[in-house]
């Protein structure tokens, strides 16, 4: 599945088109405000058309994950390559983009987001050219992350999307900002280095022959990586079942966790969700923490199977405690923005148990909870906008009675509070069935304690809707303006999605059904694989 | 004999080239009237030649003077980071205000200058021992002497008297512990030390003390824990010009002197792989001691960064941090950790070099050298600070930056050596470093500018050289497979 | 007329309700009438058909069972698991008929009935939304045939139900009984879930029949009796939850907060009755435990609502605390293999409960208006010792009202008597051949207590003096939108839509249509087998009626004396009861039981957990927060040192040690040599080994 | 009588060893070391410094007199001793800097920049 446009590659275009726009923005002449705007979201919103694009030409059947044949739109060019000398054989980093059934509903929910994020920016008022240029640097790297099959090249996407991070929190955040983006950074950089080290390790344990010279080569294809054949025997990560194996998986895990973020790693995400404005809240929860399931489930899983399948249980539990935890601790917030920041700790969770089921309906109700997760947070944060950027608070007792004052806001907020607390008919409730039944299959106990987690829910969500829209209006809300026309059009797009997946999820589940059965046994072949009652 | 030594000339033309400078620039000095930067164009026109000498030198691989010095892919490498950081650290100068108060021996600084280039050149390529020490001491005294340059004239006077104390007692040290390893083997050239030690009928207590003697004193060079301690005093009080000039180019010739010695010295020519993995000479483990202090000196340099407010001082500090990490190239004893060394200091001499010059450029404008003072000036000078950001985030390590690259390189070599918790260690220390480096471009940016909100514009000429290091800086990290290539192809040292 | 033609208009009864729904949530307010004629329309229709399926079906198709059904999700074949593909689809046999024609009639009579009834109200054209929408959910419960969509309705009414009560929000008890259904359903919900997960991963299906039949073929989840039974206690959970079982019964009485036609509708007529028809649905799967389970929570629901209401004197209350006895006593007769009796119940109750609250609707309305007039807003409308003597001021609503209470007391010639007395005979039966006694026992004292607090009310609410005379002149009957369907409410309370024979429903069309399915649970498990059960309720049928009839009459007659004749004070009784009479008036104090342990208990982990992440695990990544607080405290530079990114414990020890470290930078050059010379001794004495 | 008179000299005084010259340097080193420590007059630091020099002086001509080596010893002497000459003279003008400056050379009150 090839295809071009102007001889470059689709993905190219959707990863780099923001970059096109950050030059465009920064080239803009000072004080052109309305171009800056128009110029970011016409650049969003040509990637959010080919994602559309790449929807509709990704062909359903190709199983991709470790298998380099069965990817789609991949483009591979040599990027770096150092010539052998004695003592290391020739290194190659490439420029290796692919998609299958893992990665292309993640791209389809960054562009969306991005191009949400920035109609939602809208009003951003500080020094516009620095926001919509950091801005669009950060909507390239989360893009590249999800499309890179190259470690090297995933890791810079990765890295790169870490500044453009903090100083947008920094510089446009609340007013602990300063704390909130450096807490940010410097958990994110913690497990990037720890990644780092990892990447090297796998770096010199894999080597393949070069046909045509002859020569081993030093690779950071992941999907060289899978194949347990390229291990140099003797090396660091050869082998199976090895202590050094697990550590690195462990690593790993750790990296990721600490974006998911995984109890007990999760202490960055609420200050950096309160601190942060709006538009890159709903990024970061929308997209910034899928990275890290989705680093999992296209990193760990394929290259340590065995330590996968060794660690699902301990993974699992993480999971549940995220689960039960983050309901627990979302229902004693005030705030309404950190309570959904916890919220989000528990739908991810979920993410997590689905994934350590290690089966089929595990696997695509995580995947399609990240996607959820992405949408519905997403419009839980636009909510928290609407009414602080009216009222400059987010108290959820400062509140009251919205219900009566702005009917159309209030609609929109039943749907995205009742698909969070995975209401059927609603996109939430579909990831989580799925999730659970994986679940269940695998670890019955566990998924027994976790289903309590829905019911946690249900209860601070409910609670919230009726201390901030039922009730009482306060005298001073009286004239508080109903959502515009720009509001609407962040919300509607992803209501729309919310009720139509939750009514037929099949579109989004044929795209990575095959992949990930795939994974599946992949995964399960590559270990001794359990089932816990 | 006497053709010997006129090919050795032959070979030897750069460093002449460089004495010549040094002359001219005196005459120069003298003749000129005015006294202002001229003689900084004649020690300009002086580097050109010897550059052109330099890559004239591409491809040899001798040893000159009879064992005296080498002229081999290694020296030139270090030749070529060397020259660079000549050019950029002569433009600074000029650009340097710090140095106008005493214009009237403006032109001594830049013959002093050219003085260390030659040592240092010779510190390269010197393969005897007595070469070493003495090119050490050229360079070193050169640098005494700038130190004490300028016009902050307490401090600067402070930081050359106990530059001038601790380098006289280090350089003591090294010079106490060639003497006996000259008694152990009988030689003062390192082929024939390495002769000597290969029949191993040696005291190793005698070895031992030589060693840790010599290692004191190229310790003090290359400012690695526990010998770094004259560095932070000195890099504030010297000139910023020659705080950098110190940080970057001496480091270079330092390490390159001391792989030279170590790698060719103590190697065990039976062990040597072709795979590049070396090993050395039983009876003293130079690198377990130069492990530890590679750890002692990168976390001791980050540590005590944080709590610094003045920019100099701070790069002083991440400076030693950096120097720990590039120690662990050598720790490893494989021709990939010096490669990786070598790559290092490539980017290192453009992200720190930027650094510290618009470090320079900002106390040139606002007079200052406190972090404190740089709050808010993200919104006053953005090119600037945006290019220093990058800098900063380069010396951290980030990609896509060149100083991700030399990290990425330097790790890779350790790992692969399978020091797996040195380059933990090294990992962690990254991170600290973070702390200190972001807090500048935190307070650049994400400070509300105090007081004086005006603009701060800088010439051309000083942002054209904030560009020739800042595109560098970007560029190496997305695209670094010569300098790779070159990197490693330099590994090659006269003999092994 | 063709099977095909049933499923269409089957659908069509599902899907026009949410027809009305979309529309008069868009478009409601610009309808004539707020749209209110136009949601009713839509129900009468729905009516209409689901009175032609039922005829259809039970004269042409008695015995077939019709299912359409589509694929939702394909996994295809999934590694480790074989093929998995999710139908849904909907179902028609004579249960699901039968219900439908309950349910839209109860719908369409509600629908009406609040055409007078919220007339004026604020959000007009949003509650008859909402009606829709309901119906619609209901309906979905009604026809389905897998678990999924069972679940995903059984929520979507939950939903409703939580709108619908937290209709008039402005008050925080309304906003507090919607959330408290709604999170107390949640919690049977869970229950249900997790047995509908314990049988997708046994027989990765939903559909009914396919999980029956492989059941039959001795396939068990997890090969284990336990886990059967387990599933269906499980699944049951989910009955508790909708039809307000102990011990998550308190949520039905807080949410008498909506408006009446609602409880009528939901809490009273069908949501709550879903539970029952859950039970009836999955029958088949429930091992004789799990039905003994069901059996005693009936029991027990029955008798504590009924205590209970004996002592209440809010009139809606009251109807509630019968209803939950009345849904115990169905799930009750189900547990015990009744099942016909049950159902039967189940659909007699639904006519003269809606009634019940209709009427109680009537009265409330006319009783607001009047204080309205009076400018009285202290007075609570539906506090029966504010009524009396309405008698002859709405007479339609008066004797409506009596027939209905007849019939719920299960006196002769109502529907009420037939569906009682056979459950009676039932538990009977269930006693003679299990030997659990209990159950009957409580039975026929429910029956009794039954009778006599529904006339407790009535009489108090009907005859004897008004409490101010004066406000009678301004109550009037209510108009005819509210008072017909009181009228066919009261029709439909009469034996002789079930059967010619008003003292056995037996013979009658009912008992022909629906029939106890058979078990399909592995033997050992099987509960009382049916033609046993048949025997020996033919056994105790004629000593159950007498019974029955005696009670209940009792139970009139001792109504009648204390609140009619006044021969006994009311009050003294009240003292003579003593502890009885607060523990029933206070309602068991199960609310403050709950609030007291769960509530509360959830809240303290939640705040518990709350401190935890900001101290505890904030504070070990983030170093212990004593020691931050520390800093701050004697140092007032937290933030500033915060900020300069010692956030944590690590930076805090970070910085601390780089604190230390520097001392050694004294400034003195002799020192530092000091410390070359100290350090190369100790690199000499640490290396000499090498 | 003569031989008598030689054979009163004690043997080691006679012909003295490698060792004695390199006990000589080791003490003459540890004593500079001693005095840069110690002392605090920058003059004295300095005297100390000399005498560490002339301590590895002294190695290498011991070195190169007790073995059969060429004279690269004595060169390497007389190239230290040079340096050491060079060194002082930078030093001393240093010093007289300083003395300007502090109007001391007292090294311990040289300490203003530290930590």
């Amino acid at each position: 599945m090839e295809f071009s446009i102007f001889g470059i590659g689709i993905l190219t275009w959707v990863v780099f088109l923001p970059v096109l726009g950050m030059i465009v923005v920064l080239l803009l002449p000072k004080g052109s405000g309305l171009a800056i705007r128009v110029t970011t979201v016409v650049a969003t919103g040509l990637q959010l058309l080919l994602a559309g694009l790449i929807f509709a030409k990704f062909d359903r059947s190709w199983l991709g994950i470790n298998d380099p044949e069965s990817f789609q739109f991949v483009e591979m060019y040599r990027w770096i390559t150092v010539e052998a000398v004695p003592w290391v054989g020739r290194i190659e980093i490439n420029y290796f983009l692919g998609i299958d059934g893992l990665s292309v509903l993640m791209v389809i929910l960054t562009a969306l987001i991005c191009f949400i994020g920035a109609i939602s920016s809208w009003n951003i008022e500080r020094l516009e050219k620095g926001y919509f240029a950091l801005y669009l640097l950060l909507a390239t790297g989360m893009m590249g992350v999800f499309v890179a099959l190259d470690f090297f090249l995933f890791f810079v996407f990765w890295e790169v999307m870490l500044l453009p991070m903090y100083f947008l929190i920094g510089i446009w955040g609340g007013a602990r900002r300063e704390y909130a983006a450096i807490k940010f950074f410097i958990y994110t950089f913690v497990g990037s280095v720890l990644m780092l080290i990892v990447m090297l390790a796998l770096y010199f344990s894999v080597t393949y022959v070069d046909p045509a010279t002859g020569e081993k080569v030093h690779t950071f294809n992941l999907l060289m990586m899978m194949d347990p054949g390229n291990y140099e025997p003797g090396s660091v990560l050869f082998g199976v079942d090895t202590t050094w194996r697990y550590a690195a998986w462990i690593l790993l895990f750790i990296g990721f966790a600490i974006k998911i973020p995984l109890f007990p790693f999760h202490t960055w995400l609420p200050d950096a969700h309160v601190e942060a404005p709006t538009p890159i809240s709903v990024i970061l929860a929308g997209v910034l923490l899928k990275m890290g399931t989705y680093g999992l489930l296209r990193i760990s899983y394929p290259i340590f199977p065995d330590a996968t399948v060794h660690y699902m249980y301990p993974m699992a539990i993480l999971g549940v405690i995220s689960i039960i935890y983050g309901a627990l601790c979302a229902m004693a917030q005030t705030d309404f923005k950190k309570l959904i920041a916890y919220s989000s700790v528990s739908h991810m969770g979920i993410v997590v148990l689905g994934m350590a089921a290690l089966n089929t309906q595990g696997m695509v109700g995580a995947v399609l909870q990240m996607f959820n997760h992405g949408t519905i947070t997403a419009m839980l944060f636009l909510i928290v906008g609407v009414v602080y950027d009216r009222t400059h608070k987010r108290g959820l007792n400062d509140f009251g009675g919205l219900a009566n004052q702005m009917p159309k806001y209030t609609g929109v907020v039943m749907v995205a509070f009742f698909a969070a607390l995975g209401l059927p008919g609603l996109s939430g409730f579909v990831s989580e069935l799925f999730s659970f039944l994986g679940a269940f299959d695998t670890f019955r106990t566990l998924a027994i304690i976790s289903v309590s987690g829905i019911v946690l829910t249900a209860a601070y969500m409910l609670w919230t809707l009726q201390r901030v829209f039922l009730g009482q209006l306060p005298e001073q809300y009286k004239n508080l303006p109903d959502l515009s026309t720009r509001e609407m059009i962040t919300f509607v797009p992803l209501a729309v999605i919310v009720i139509f997946l939750g009514v037929y999820p099949a579109p989004a589940i044929e795209l990575m059904n095959a992949s990930l059965s795939y994974l599946v046994e992949v995964v399960r072949a590559g270990g001794e694989f359990a089932i816990i009652p | 004999m006497a053709e010997h030594i006129l090919e050795s000339i032959q070979l030897f033309l750069p460093e002449i080239a460089l004495t010549v400078t040094l002359c001219v620039a005196i005459i120069a000095d003298l003749i000129l009237k005015e006294r202002n930067h001229n003689v900084a164009y004649v020690v300009i026109a002086g580097l050109v030649v010897t550059t052109i000498f330099v890559f004239r030198q591409v491809g040899f691989n001798e040893s000159i003077f009879s064992d005296m010095v080498a002229v081999d892919p290694f020296a030139i490498f270090f030749k070529v980071v060397l020259l660079l950081s000549g050019f950029f650290i002569v433009f600074f100068s000029i650009k340097c205000r710090e140095l106008d108060a005493n214009k009237k021996r403006i032109g001594e600084y830049y013959m002093l200058i050219t003085a260390m280039m030659l040592g240092m050149f010779i510190m390269a390529g010197a393969t005897n021992l007595l070469l070493m020490y003495l090119a050490l001491e050229l360079t070193s005294v050169a640098s005494y002497i700038l130190a004490g340059y300028t016009k902050r004239a307490r401090d600067s006077a402070e930081a050359s008297l106990k530059y001038v104390l601790y380098g006289a007692i280090s350089s003591g040290m090294l010079i106490y512990g060639v003497s006996i390893l000259y008694g152990i083997t009988g030689a003062t050239d390192v082929y024939g030390i390495n002769a000597a030690l290969q029949t191993g009928d040696f005291s190793p207590l005698a070895l031992l003390t030589a060693g840790i003697l010599i290692i004191a004193g190229f310790g003090y060079k290359v400012t690695v824990a526990p010998f770094h301690f004259w560095s932070p005093d000195v890099y504030e009080g010297a000139p910023i010009t020659i705080t950098a000039f110190l940080a970057v180019a001496s480091k270079a010739a330092g390490f390159a002197m001391m792989i030279r010695f170590f790698k060719v010295s103590f190697i065990d020519a039976e062990l040597l792989t072709a795979a590049g993995v070396w090993d050395i000479i039983a009876g003293f483990q130079w690198n377990i001691i130069l492990a530890v202090m590679a750890v002692l000196t990168m976390t001791l340099g980050n540590l005590v960064a944080i709590w610094q407010n003045n920019i100099k001082r701070l790069l002083a500090y991440s400076s030693i941090a950096h120097a720990g990490y590039i120690l662990m190239g050598l720790v490893v004893l494989t021709d990939q950790g010096i490669a990786s060394i070598m790559l290092y200091f490539v980017m290192y001499l453009f992200m720190n070099f930027g650094a510290f010059y618009i470090a320079m450029l900002i106390s040139n404008k606002l007079n200052t050298e406190d972090i404190e003072d740089y709050k808010g000036l993200g919104y006053r000078a953005p090119l600037v600070c945006v290019a220093m950001a990058v800098f900063l985030i380069s010396l951290t390590g980030i990609p896509p930056t060149a100083g991700f690259i030399a990290k990425f390189y330097l790790f890779a070599a350790v790992i692969s050596a399978g020091w797996y918790g040195l380059v933990l260690i090294a990992a962690i220390n990254t991170v600290v470093s973070l702390f200190y480096y972001v807090r500048i471009f935190r307070n650049m940016f994400l400070v509300e500018p105090q007081g004086d909100t005006t603009p701060v514009t800088f010439s051309f000429s000083s942002k054209l050289l904030v560009f020739a290091l800042l595109i560098p800086t970007l560029l190496f990290g997305i695209y670094f497979k010569h300098i790779v290539d070159f990197a490693q192809s330099s590994v090659k040292m006269f003999g092994f | 007329m063709t099977s095909d033609t049933l499923i269409q208009f089957a659908l069509y009864i599902l899907f026009l309700p949410l027809l009305g729904f979309v529309a008069l949530i868009f478009f409601g307010k610009r309808l004539p009438r707020q749209g209110d004629w136009f949601g009713t329309g839509i129900l009468g229709i729905t009516l209409i058909l689901s009175f032609i399926i039922l005829f259809v079906k039970l004269i042409s198709y008695p015995a077939e069972t019709f299912i359409s059904q589509f694929t939702w999700i394909d996994f295809g074949d999934v590694p480790f698991i074989g093929p998995i593909s999710i139908e849904l689809g909907i179902m028609l046999d004579n249960l699901s008929v039968i219900m439908l024609v309950v349910v839209t009639l109860v719908s369409f009579l509600v629908h009406l009935f609040s055409i007078g009834y919220m007339q004026g109200d604020v959000r007009y054209s949003r509650y008859f939304a909402y009606l829709g929408l309901f119906s619609f959910s209901m309906l979905g419960i009604v026809i389905t045939h897998n678990f999924l969509m069972m679940y995903i309705f059984w929520e979507l009414v939950g939903l409703s139900s939580y709108l619908l009560i937290g209709h008039w929000y402005e008050k925080k008890s309304a906003s507090d009984a919607a959330k408290k259904a709604f999170i107390v359903n949640r919690i049977g919900d869970a229950g249900m879930f997790i047995g509908i997960m314990i049988l997708f991963v046994t027989f990765s299906t939903f559909t009914f029949e396919k999980i029956f039949d492989s059941i039959a073929i001795g396939m068990i989840p997890f090969g284990s009796e336990a886990w059967l039974t387990a599933a269906g206690i499980l699944i049951f959970c989910g009955a508790i939850g909708k039809s307000a079982q102990f011990p998550l019964h308190t949520w039905l009485p807080d949410a008498m907060e909506g408006p009446t036609p609602v409880s009528a509708l939901i809490h009273a007529a069908t949501m709550v009755a879903a539970g029952v028809y859950l039970i009836a649905r999955t029958f088949a799967i429930m091992t004789g435990d799990a039905l003994m389970v069901i059996t005693y929570i009936g029991a027990i629901t029955a008798f504590i609502a009924a205590t209970i209401a004996i002592t209440q004197f809010d009139i809606k209350k009251v109807l509630a605390y019968s209803t939950i006895s009345q849904l115990g006593y169905m799930v009750m007769a189900l547990g015990t293999g009744a099942y016909t009796a049950g159902f039967f119940h189940l659909v007699t109750h639904a006519s003269f409960k809606a009634g019940l609250f209709l009427g109680s609707g009537s009265v409330i309305h006319a009783m607001h208006e009047a204080l309205h007039n009076k400018h009285d807003h202290r007075t609570d409308p539906q506090d029966i010792r504010n009524l009396g003597g309405l008698r002859n001021k709405m007479p339609i609503t008066y004797l409506t009202f009596l027939i209905f209470t007849l019939a719920i007391s299960g006196v002769p010639l109502t529907s009420g008597f037939l569906s009682k007395d056979e459950i009676l005979a039932g538990t009977l039966g269930f006693a003679s051949v299990t030997g659990h006694y209990l159950i009957p026992f409580i039975a026929f004292i429910v029956a009794g207590m039954t009778a006599f607090y529904m006339f407790r009310i009535f009489i108090l609410t009907f005859h004897g003096n008004h409490a101010e005379p004066s406000r009678l002149n301004d109550i009037h009957e209510s108009p005819a939108v509210m008072t017909i369907p009181l009228i066919v409410f009261a029709a439909f309370s009469i034996w002789i839509f079930y059967s010619f024979n008003p003292f056995g429903a037996t013979s009658g069309w009912f008992y022909f249509a629906i029939d106890r399915p058979m078990s399909v649970v592995p033997s050992v498990v099987q509960p009382v087998a049916a033609d046993i059960f048949k025997e020996a309720v033919h056994h105790s049928h004629t000593l159950a009626m007498i019974l029955s009839i005696a009670i209940a009459g009792l139970g009139i007659l001792f109504a009648f004396v204390v609140y009619h004749f006044r021969k006994l004070d009311a009050d003294n009784l009240a003292k003579a009861a003593g502890p009885f009479y607060n523990l029933s008036y206070n309602k068991w104090r199960f609310d403050e039981m709950y609030d007291k342990s769960v509530v509360n208990g959830t809240m303290g982990l939640s705040n518990l957990s709350a401190w935890f992440d900001n101290y505890i695990i904030d504070g070990i990544v983030n170093g212990s927060a004593t020691i931050t607080r520390w800093w701050s405290k004697f140092t007032g530079r937290f933030d500033n040192v915060v900020i300069d990114g010692l956030v944590n414990f690590s930076a805090y020890f970070t910085g601390f040690s780089g604190l230390i470290l520097r001392k050694f930078q004294s400034g003195k050059v002799q020192t530092y040599i000091v410390f070359v010379i100290f350090s190369i001794i100790v690199f000499f004495f640490i290396f000499r080994t090498f | 009588m003569m031989a008598f008179c030689i054979a009163q000299i004690p043997q080691w005084l006679a012909e003295p060893g490698l060792q004695h010259f390199l006990i000589i340097s080791a003490i003459l080193f540890s004593l500079g070391l001693l005095a840069v420590i110690t002392r605090r007059n920058v003059i004295m630091v300095l005297m100390g410094i000399e005498l560490i020099l002339n301590a590895a002086n002294i190695n290498f001509i011991a070195f190169t007199r007790y073995s059969t080596l060429s004279l690269e010893g004595h060169l390497i002497a007389l190239f230290v001793i040079i340096l050491a000459a060079a060194e002082a003279a930078i030093a001393l003008a240093i010093v007289l800097n300083i003395y300007q400056r502090f109007s001391t050379v007292n090294v311990d009150e040289i300490s203003t920049l530290r930590e």
